[in-house]
């Protein structure tokens, strides 16, 4: 361990005030070698506004394409102990559950073999183990496996998916997220570990319209829970909401996005047949109003950050299914959707930005899937058509 | 006669000269307005003077003996004052409000309809079709007559939910406008279109051919030794550009050439911004003199707008506010990929959000 | 004249039915040679489906690039009579006012010199002459100036402005549109006659944001009344309406696209602030309601038609701005965007299609206009800023 | 050890094994829930079973001996079971009500504070920035210390109209997913990147630096004899995409790179649509260790937010009611070319209606 600890008092000073500093958590064994180097390095950065790592050779372990960041110093020969600072991304149990038993058993191994810090969690959903060397990797992977985890996804491979908690700790829940978030997971392992895409492809199980794993924005596939009949209405839960201050005219019925709602004063009625299934009212009134019993999911498909083509929102794939196990019909579509993205898209190409490219009808023709209204906002209002010489002629 | 002697660049005479004296003394000091039937406006000044409209359908292609009857009519009820409007209508204007009803009744007796005001359907703008133009994809006056015979009783009663605004376009250059109207018929053609290798290089700039294609489908090439073009046939939406600049490549098709029908589009800036017309019927056959499946279609969406829309609720108002699946369910139209927009902005008219009817 | 008529039986199926008929106006004159081939080419294209038109060679008249549309017959050997039949456009008065004594003079011309065939009016809003031969083009020409008339627009030039009758005949005309229009027609006769743009250039005017010359959809320039202050309400007349059955509420309040009005039953309160001058309101209570006093334009620009890019709606260029003739403030504006527009323009690239590919705020730039948040509908949200070296380095 | 013996392609555990037996007695069955206080939530299953929830803020970068603190507390408090959250916090599940005040006390005293449910601001999804990004053009993790020690009460009080929900990214990767976020604050390169000749052809394939590049600003050069790429400066606006697929393009400059902040973003289906954040503020200088501008910036924006907009208003819903010119007006932004869009769609961002307030 080096001689006398590094000055870093840039960083010192986010150790103050009220919320959770992370240079604390960093000093918790300041005293290690790497540590050292680490918050050397990051107090660098601090003075010089500029980060000194370097992104290099792929590096991961064997059969696995994915789940490892290679990362590098570029200033190795003054921060030796982090010039090798690899990240391992560790698949996390579906809805981000835990027992105090598996958190201390994943310490232990990254005590042992790594810096001891992570990311509890990584935005896309995975356990973060932050820093080791490429000699740690096997190892590490040996007695996390022996311990049950497994790696998550890096690179154009299938994601590490992620879900809200859906049924487990949610009253809005359409569906199993959790379930589906792990049989998907365990179905796709090939696709997870090993890089065989265009480019990433990410899924997340949202149980309702709140979507509290943000997969309209995040996911190439968002599964949204929703259900297909009447909102269930408890009117005595309704007055209670009112008496208790609510103002149910200005604070549910205007703020619907369909104006589907009339309340008399006593009498809460809606128009289901107009509901789209926004949530507002419900979450408004969570003791009053619950979704309806034909449940299932909207499955949303291609969203994505801006590189290369811009940002995407997930668009609209399948308006409503019932989500049950095994899923074969969604496996059979997302199967269908891999083959023709793999075929014909290009390199560092979404599956979002791939759609626009070859066009929507195209898209889904080619796989094989119905198009419904219930795809677009609005039909094309541009004249150019390409009728593919499927126009009859006239005799 | 030589060029010094002639005068150039006059431009059109000032509108002064043409306006009634009721509009000369209350130039911009309107009050208010009446729709008093349909077809006939009382106009109140702040001098209180009231100037009467008279409105009355044309087929725009005039022969000049019926300009020269409009004149006449001018000359008895109106001190010899008219006006056109951006709808093909006329409008004849007095300040005597006993002429309304002989007014009324003459142009009637000449087969000039009065209405077309408030919310009747009114005048449809429109283009030249076959009767002058190269690149119509099907006729236009034969079109708007055929239409209009059928919404006639539309056009002399105010009993649409709000205005209705029909135009009609021959080709893609929509020289009707029609990219904005409530209900919009648009010829099509719906193959790519001939090259005349042998007249091209004669009569085209092959660089501007190339540059006319709005999806990249026209390149240089050498056909039996001359420089032409060609067209790759599964990038071409049909849209005729290639044709306008250079009459040696031909769109024109008799078997294949027709009417789409979008709707939803308006103008105006009351209630909601100005809006595109979107597909609701990718084609119609060519079907002359009367094109009975285009009348139908047209008749079948006014129809279900004046039945559903709410009062003062554009065509596209109503359709947003049920949502486009329910419009389809409603107009029986069958959802196709030819609905889905591929071109530039493709992207940003997918539904984006699960905000949906499952009902 | 040709010896027997020729038969046009499915032309004639058009001469019945309660709307006007363009094929008895065709028949006004059937007897004549030219009106012979005219019905018989037409009743050819109803047999055919197809039309037999071309497009051939510029025909003008002496010193004009614009104004003659050259039109050829495709079977001129049948129809000698219209082998040549061009398109004199005319350029209409403001506002389509007319004395009886102007049109018959131009009626006697045509009937002089051409088919006798006209439109009133031409899409864009000029009087339209359908059918002539070359030779007569000067004679036609000579005699329109002899009678105050001069040619519109046609090809790569400014085109025939047009706007609404406005303060003619309308109480809701917000500036003088037919002065406007006149005023602007005469100082661009030059770049109305003689094509020296990219493509061609509309300008329309429309008194109020009714737009009844649709100038938002089908000009490159939109000249929009409009008013700064409040509207004048005669709250008398609101009561009025109501009690002639307007449901104010409904039918007023609730279809105001920023709901800025306030019904008790008695009295109509207008949050001016918050009206964005749709004119609704206005339009259903037209005793009742009127736009402010301090009124002015929104001028608008690029709309367009399809061909190239895909049609466009005009978006906002200045926001408000008082019409004072002689507009210098304007025209001084106007000739920055031709002059810019000219140099860097593609050759049929309409100036909406042009500001897309430069770039807004590299447009407002070049001509030294102001960027307003009033020129878009929200902010960018791609993060592809150019900043073109301007941040400054931090020392 | 032979990879016969590896276990691979186990996936993660299965989540029943950490799931506490109220939630497996009532899974899938809880009727509803009500937030006790800040922080303090209980669902109640139709069984009449209830489960507590408390949750705490974590600086997410977490070091394996708080992750054994909180295991700690899961064993005194919850029989061993929490969880964290999509947006970095922790939450311990008990169906002990008489847990709740001392676990609240333990997580205080440790420093973690207690909140982020309902209307509080939640903890910032964020990403690696300085501490392990190559591309990064600021820090992660001290820029929402330095936020958060500010909006501090606005986690442990639900003062917020509605959800504000804060995101941070490092670079226009967007790993924090910016993009749909109430307030997002973004790390920005605002140089054209410098390119290691020697390096580049050793390193990178030039064919997909060239495709990289989302405005074509690079091309194919021969630099000294060698193989390379330029760009063209003018076209470049500092993606850095062409530096994540190739190191010898380096992005990174300490002197101009810096941070944007951008608003009005959504997730939820919730009233309206999911939205974009938009631009706001185009550019402030990376000022560590606390960014007094950004922090500024975004507790501005937050104040405005939260005495203007209407209950349940998000950020995005609010600016939209009152438009964007207001907006910028309130917030005292200075309106700039760099917030018109310029990109792909970018006249789709134009305003293509004359409603305007003029007030
Ligand atoms: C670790 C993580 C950020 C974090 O601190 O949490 C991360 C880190 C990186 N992301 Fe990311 N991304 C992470 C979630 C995301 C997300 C959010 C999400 O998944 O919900 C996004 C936006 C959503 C999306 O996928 O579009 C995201 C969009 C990107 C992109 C842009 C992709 C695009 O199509 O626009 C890149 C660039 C690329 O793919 O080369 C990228 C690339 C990277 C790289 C690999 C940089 C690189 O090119 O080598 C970063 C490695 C940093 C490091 O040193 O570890 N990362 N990345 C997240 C993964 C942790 C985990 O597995 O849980
Ligand atoms: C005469 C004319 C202007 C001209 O100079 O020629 C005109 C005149 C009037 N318009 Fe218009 N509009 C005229 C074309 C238009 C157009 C342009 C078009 O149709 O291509 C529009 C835009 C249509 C659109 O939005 O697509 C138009 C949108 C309106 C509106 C807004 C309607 C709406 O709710 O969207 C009003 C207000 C109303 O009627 O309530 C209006 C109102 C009026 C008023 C009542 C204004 C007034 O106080 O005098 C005039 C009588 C209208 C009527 O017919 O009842 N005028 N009006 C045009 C008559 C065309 C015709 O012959 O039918
Ligand atoms: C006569 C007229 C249609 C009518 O029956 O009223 C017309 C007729 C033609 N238009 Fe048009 N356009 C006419 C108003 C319009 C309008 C409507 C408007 O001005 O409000 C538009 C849509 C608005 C716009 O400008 O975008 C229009 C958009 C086009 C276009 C597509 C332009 C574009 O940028 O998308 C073309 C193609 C071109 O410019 O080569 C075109 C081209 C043509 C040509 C010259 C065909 C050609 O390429 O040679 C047509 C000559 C027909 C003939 O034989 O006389 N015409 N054209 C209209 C002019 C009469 C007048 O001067 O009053
Ligand atoms: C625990 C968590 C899901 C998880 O599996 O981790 C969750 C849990 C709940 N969310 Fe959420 N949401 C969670 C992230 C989200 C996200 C994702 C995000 O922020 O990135 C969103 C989308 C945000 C957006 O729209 O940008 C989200 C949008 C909502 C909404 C809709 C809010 C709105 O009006 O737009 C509700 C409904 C409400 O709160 O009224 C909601 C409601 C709820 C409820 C009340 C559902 C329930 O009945 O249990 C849960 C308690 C919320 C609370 O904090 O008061 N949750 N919620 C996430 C907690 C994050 C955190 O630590 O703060
Ligand atoms: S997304 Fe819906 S079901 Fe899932 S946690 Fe959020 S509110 Fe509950
Ligand atoms: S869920 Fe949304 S759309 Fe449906 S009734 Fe409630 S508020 Fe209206
Ligand atoms: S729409 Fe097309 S066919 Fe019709 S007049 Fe215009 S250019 Fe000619
Ligand atoms: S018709 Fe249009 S799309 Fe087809 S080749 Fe010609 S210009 Fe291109
Ligand atoms: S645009 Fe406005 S001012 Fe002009 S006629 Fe129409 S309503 Fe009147
Ligand atoms: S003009 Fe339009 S925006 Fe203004 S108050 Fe009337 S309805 Fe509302
Ligand atoms: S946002 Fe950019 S810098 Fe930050 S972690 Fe992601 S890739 Fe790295
Ligand atoms: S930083 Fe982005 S825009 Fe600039 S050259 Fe690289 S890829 Fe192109």
């Amino acid at each position: 361990m080096s001689e006398k600890k590094r000055a870093t008092p840039l960083l010192d000073q986010l150790e103050s005030g009220p919320w959770p500093s992370f240079v604390k958590e960093l000093k918790k064994t300041e005293e290690t070698p790497v540590m050292q180097d680490f918050l050397g390095q990051l107090e660098r950065s601090y003075e010089e506004h500029i980060g000194h790592w370097k992104h290099g050779g792929i590096v991961g372990v064997m059969g696995y394409g994915g789940g490892v960041i290679g990362r590098y110093s570029d200033l190795g020969e003054e921060f030796p102990n982090i010039a090798h600072f690899h990240t391992i991304r560790v698949n996390q149990p579906a809805g981000w559950f835990y027992t105090s038993d598996a958190l201390r058993q994943i310490c232990d191994i990254w005590e042992k073999h790594g810096s001891g810090v992570t990311n509890m969690h990584g935005s896309t959903g995975d356990i973060i183990l932050l820093g080791t060397t490429t000699p740690e990797l096997e190892p590490t992977f040996k007695e996390l496996t022996d311990a049950g985890f497994d790696l998550g996804g890096s690179g154009s491979d299938m994601r590490t998916p992620s879900c809200c908690c859906g049924q487990a700790r949610c009253e809005w829940a359409c569906y199993d997220t959790m379930g589906a978030c792990y049989d998907f997971t365990q179905s796709y392992q090939d696709e997870l570990h090993r890089p065989a895409f265009p480019y990433k492809y990410k899924m997340k199980f949202a149980g309702c319209p709140n979507d509290c794993v943000a997969s309209v924005a995040r996911a190439d596939m968002s599964f949204i829970g929703t259900w297909r009949d009447d909102i269930k209405v408890n009117q005595d839960e309704v007055r209670a909401c009112a008496a208790k201050g609510t103002d149910i005219q200005k604070e549910v019925c205007d703020l619907c996005p369909t104006k589907c709602m009339k309340w008399d004063g006593t009498q809460l009625d809606i128009d289901n047949s107009n509901c789209v299934k926004c949530m507002h009212c419900i979450n408004v009134m969570p003791k009053a109003l619950r979704p309806g019993d034909d449940r299932g999911a909207t499955i949303m498909i291609g969203a994505k950050a801006p590189i290369v083509g811009g940002a995407l929102l997930s668009s609209v794939f399948i308006p409503f299914i019932k989500m049950e196990p095994p899923y074969e019909d969604i496996k059979e579509l997302i199967s269908r959707i891999w083959d023709l993205w793999a075929e014909y898209g290009k390199n560092r190409e979404r599956v979002g930005e791939f759609i626009q490219r070859v066009g929507l009808g195209t898209f889904l023709e080619q796989i094989g899937l119905e198009p419904v209204p219930e795809m677009i906002a609005a039909p094309r209002s541009n004249p150019y058509i390409f009728f593919g010489g499927e126009i009859a002629e006239a005799e | 006669m030589s060029a010094a002697s002639r005068v150039t660049d006059i431009g059109p005479p000032h509108y002064e000269k043409f306006l009634p004296p009721v509009i000369k003394r209350n130039y911009g000091k309107w009050l208010y307005h009446e729709i008093l039937r349909p077809g006939v406006m009382v106009h109140v000044a702040e001098s209180g003077d009231r100037l009467f409209t008279v409105r009355a359908a044309t087929p725009r292609l005039l022969h000049i003996s019926s300009i020269r009857d409009f004149a006449a009519l001018a000359d008895k009820y109106c001190a010899g004052h008219l006006r056109f409007t951006s709808r093909n209508n006329v409008e004849f204007l007095t300040e005597v409000e006993a002429n309304i009803d002989p007014l009324v009744a003459d142009l009637t007796k000449l087969g000039y309809p009065v209405g077309g005001t408030g919310n009747a359907i009114s005048n449809v703008v429109h283009t030249q079709g076959w009767v002058h133009c190269h690149s119509a994809a099907t006729d236009a006056s034969g079109v708007v007559k055929a239409v209009m015979d059928e919404l006639y009783p539309h056009f002399v009663n105010m009993d649409m939910p709000a205005k209705l605004r029909i135009a009609f376009a021959c080709c893609l250059n929509m020289c009707g406008a029609v990219h904005c109207s409530d209900i919009a018929i648009l010829g099509v053609h719906t193959r790519a279109p001939k090259i005349e290798h042998q007249n091209l290089p004669k009569m085209c700039e092959i660089p501007s051919v190339v540059a006319s294609c709005p999806t990249g489908a026209i390149r240089p090439a050498t056909v039996d030794g001359a420089q032409s073009v060609e067209i790759i046939e599964e990038q071409c939406m049909y849209c005729g550009n290639c044709f306008t600049v250079c009459p040696a490549i031909k769109i024109n098709n008799a078997k294949t050439d027709g009417i789409s029908i979008w709707v939803g589009g308006k103008v105006s800036n009351a209630r909601t911004e100005p809006k595109f017309s979107k597909l609701a019927v990718p084609f119609l056959p060519n079907n002359p003199p009367r094109w009975p499946e285009v009348v139908e279609w047209v008749k079948k969406l006014v129809t279900l707008y004046a039945t559903n829309a709410r009062k003062h609720e554009r065509m596209g108002e109503w359709i947003e506010r049920i949502g486009w699946p329910k419009f389809f369910q409603l107009a029986e139209i069958q959802f196709t990929k030819y609905h889905i927009d591929d071109f530039r902005h493709a992207g940003e008219t997918f539904k984006r959000s699960a905000q949906l009817r499952h009902g």
